[in-house]
């Protein structure tokens, strides 16, 4: 059952140091205030995982918070190279950044398998591609009735997977809409699962009976961060900030002004930041 | 007609290649650009799919990632993420993929993992994304890319979507069923692949590019077609919309700067 | 590209003798009206797929129309049994039916894996169960990470899929809402698909952005049958007929009072007739 | 306090056994009624999911089929029938899977699909539906009959779904690793498993109901636990809710019924 908790709070009691945990969003919903809190409070060891590795993954290994990353697409969406990730993977600072490489198809496959309780997922997938050479958690298996060789890959199951969401009514179900991405599949194939949320609202009366909900039993800790996607964006409460992005390819390029950078806006701020930067974008959302 | 550039000239070579009852899975950049312009100009139909999971998207202005705000709002639904990769993609139902590469090499096959080994790379690139099955599972792929000998290489450092493999019936080998790479445009020629050896050949040059612009941009010893074409210059229309569209994008994407800081 | 057909059109055009075919719906939406249009043009030879055999499968079947049915549940939802499908069963009238049965999570699962183009579905099923034992179409595959066996099941791809539906908007894009079963899988697994639906409206402007829908290009034809799914129900147009549901099991019991429920019902009415039949429901949706 | 059916005593014993953090499948007929009777009274939270995608549902009268439009219209939320089967029973998140059956065994081994041999059935019944996954995915299954000679039976005619198999660890031998059948509760007696063998023993007799009248209405020889209980007759609230509820539901599904048609 959700229990509505500071961000600091939500964050501490549900994740550890060596733990594997999931920051999912995709280009939308990005759980932001999250991944600072987390910084903030200094875990080490951790295993990242997610499909689209964006600014908050480059910050926690340029950190030192990560141990390995599994992704699929480790790129600023729309601007380029994460430099801080590469800076791990090229030069091992600061420091040695195992990676598991996956396609699109088959993490979003095995976030689908873990929240199906499957021990691995199985599709078409990786046929030629050179990916299933060099990561040894891609194999196969043969249809039984056709012959086919599919691609199997081991189900994504993180210790903690945190989101972010427009609302939570105050039972502790939680509102996903629009790109809904893999949060819901991630919330589910995760041991634990801390939501942001933008409000809280009496109820959901009135919604499509086919929204994606997650009710409040599948969600361990819900902390209440207006702003908290930003840079990335809430469907309905403000807009993607673009300039964000694109300054990010210049912080993250230098190593002493990306510790700058970090020290100011991140270690020195709280959750209650995040709702005057998204001030400006709340009228084009 | 207005004077354009190489980039716009490819940009609307491309989307001439697609038609109203296409589905495209469409990428970031120069994909997105043409396949916006043909549905603003002879393909107003067409089917835009987006990996974040928006299906038949109209944007008024170009998204700057996959999953933009406007993808949303203006798709006639938006579906999660594996239901994508799934039942659109896996499904057969998309009959344009269109991929972008960092290095591509004369049978289409594409590396946008690394530069140098892949241990111990000399550049990290952001990797594959939804490519791999993108490559294999549309009906057909179309690649298009500025021409640079960094970028058209004989021989690519990483496999990350398999096009024509070492060329013939490679594919048909693997067990692929599906077309693979059948066009690739540049911003000086359209390519197609030989129907032997599946080797890139250039069938048609942009107004102002020449064989020999076109192999001193290009990594492998280039093949032209007996009877090579010229592209038709952009139209007036064609370019007004690519133009109108950047313009319009430019805009959005300022307005939701702060003032004081770079867009 | 939908076209909008009459519905005696619609069928004559996707369906043929000796097809495979589904008319889904999950209790909710059955796409009775379609069904009738099928015994009315006769067709022979069919192999009837569906998760829920109802009512419409029990007339079709007792018509001599099906050769196979392909289930998980055969029964009179709320009631009981199938009275014509167990005289075909039991005793071979009016003529032998070979089943294929499975359970409704195998089921789910091969339309899952049509609709996702897969050769078979793999899932956590069928342990300790006896159909494995009397069904071939039940095999299993082993997790190359775990070891765990799991089932396996030939993907669903019918000839055509038959589904009821809210409404349409003009260009042909569909909108499912409610309980929404398994219609867009069986939908997306079929070669061909055919819906009828309450009402054409301009768009679907307003319509939450993650509703059902399938777009215009996934759908074959579409035929306005207001009132298409009674005695089921179309949620927000009108409620159940459980009157219809109790009276069938009668009807049915007795081969001559079917054959002439279906002369006076079916036979001598058209896809006008039930509009009137849902009239005095339309309160109670 | 009022007289009550043994059927009444049945579905209000069933309801006792649920708590509000439970999440229950539940099946049409007696599983509902109990599991709505639970939730309106001790356990108000308790999340009801029914095979159709709804969950957390919490209708004002009793569906007469396991899709009703109620179920949808007071759920959390409705999923599709894929993602039910994937996500929440096989995920592992209903705590209990309520099921009925035509034919059962001591080790709470379910048969719905045939009377007879299954390929020359004697009675054609209506088949597993959910039931196979629901006996081995659900953390723990709960069975509902009235009891029969003809329902209780020393050997099914067909496994349509697992109980305890032959007894002692046979599930374990399967790799099955939830509880399986820990309670069944007939209209005479509360039975549980023996820790070891797994055989059901009646552990309570509800009021009236004899060691007598349970073997005389069971098709095998009946184990009684050493200390049995007599289960404490329905309180007022309880008979209340559950006939409340009934009567409710009957008004309700005539409602729908033409005028002289039989509802």
């Amino acid at each position: 059952m959700a229990t509505f908790l500071p961000l600091s709070r939500a964050v501490s009691d549900n994740l550890n140091d060596g733990d594997t945990a999931a920051f999912e969003g995709f280009t939308h919903l990005i759980p932001t205030a999250a991944a600072h809190e987390a910084i903030r409070q200094g875990f080490r060891d951790l295993t990242l995982v997610r499909m689209t590795p964006d600014l908050v993954y480059d910050q926690m290994i340029g950190m030192g918070m990560a141990n390995k990353a599994v992704f699929s697409y480790a790129g600023n969406p729309g601007v380029g190279l994460l430099r801080r990730l590469r800076d791990a993977v090229e030069n091992g600072f600061p420091q040695p950044l195992e990676i598991e490489e996956h396609s699109h198809a088959a993490m979003a496959n095995a976030y689908e398998a873990g929240a199906a309780g499957l021990p691995c997922a199985v599709f078409r997938g990786y046929r030629g591609a050179e990916l299933a050479r060099v990561n040894p958690n891609i194999k196969s298996i043969v249809c039984p009735f056709t012959g086919e060789k599919l691609a199997a890959v081991p189900a994504l199951r993180p210790d903690v997977t945190f989101i972010h969401a427009q609302k939570a009514d105050h039972k502790g179900n939680v509102l996903v809409e629009g790109i809904i991405g893999i949060q819901k599949e991630a919330v589910l194939a995760a041991k634990r699962a801390v939501v942001t949320v933008e409000e809280v609202v009496d109820n959901f009366a009135g919604i499509h009976p086919n929204a994606c909900i997650l009710p409040s039993w599948t969600v361990h800790a819900i902390a209440v961060v207006p702003g908290g996607s930003h840079p990335s964006y809430t469907h309905g409460y403000y807009a993607r900030d673009n300039a964000a992005y694109l300054e990010w390819d210049e912080i993250a390029s230098d190593r002493e002004r990306f510790r700058a950078w970090m020290q100011e806006n991140v270690i020195e701020k709280s959750a209650d930041d995040f709702a005057g930067r998204v001030a400006h974008l709340r009228k084009a959302a | 007609m207005s004077d354009f550039t190489p980039n716009e000239m490819m940009t609307i070579a491309a989307s001439r290649a697609l038609r109203s009852d296409d589905v495209c899975f469409v990428g970031i950049g120069a994909p997105s650009a043409a396949c916006n312009v043909a549905r603003l100009t002879h393909a107003p139909d067409i089917t835009l799919i987006y990996e974040s999971g928006t299906i038949g998207t109209a944007p008024d202005v170009l998204p700057l990632s996959i999953g933009d705000g406007e993808l949303c709002e203006t798709a006639v639904t938006t579906v999660s993420v594996p239901e994508m990769f799934r039942y659109w993609l896996q499904g057969g139902r998309v009959t344009i993929g269109f991929l972008g590469a960092a290095q591509l090499d004369k049978f289409g096959n594409i590396n946008t993992t690394v530069i140098g080994d892949y241990a111990h790379p000399k550049t990290r690139l952001p990797g594959g994304g939804g490519a791999p099955e993108i490559a294999t599972s549309s009906q057909q792929v179309y690649i298009t890319m500025a021409q640079s000998k960094r970028g058209m290489v004989e021989k690519i450092d990483f496999f990350t979507s398999f096009g024509h493999g070492d060329g013939g019936d490679h594919r048909k080998r693997l067990g692929i069923d599906t077309a693979g790479p059948t066009l690739l445009i540049t911003d000086l020629a359209i390519w197609k692949p030989d129907p032997e050896t599946r080797e890139f050949t250039v069938v048609s040059l942009h107004p102002g590019a020449t064989r020999e612009t076109v192999q001193e941009t290009c990594g492998w010893t280039v093949k032209f077609a007996e009877r090579l074409e010229e592209t038709p210059a952009p139209t007036e229309l064609e370019l007004k919309t690519l133009r109108d569209l950047q313009a319009r994008t430019k805009a959005a994407h300022a307005g939701t700067a702060k003032k004081g800081k770079a867009a």
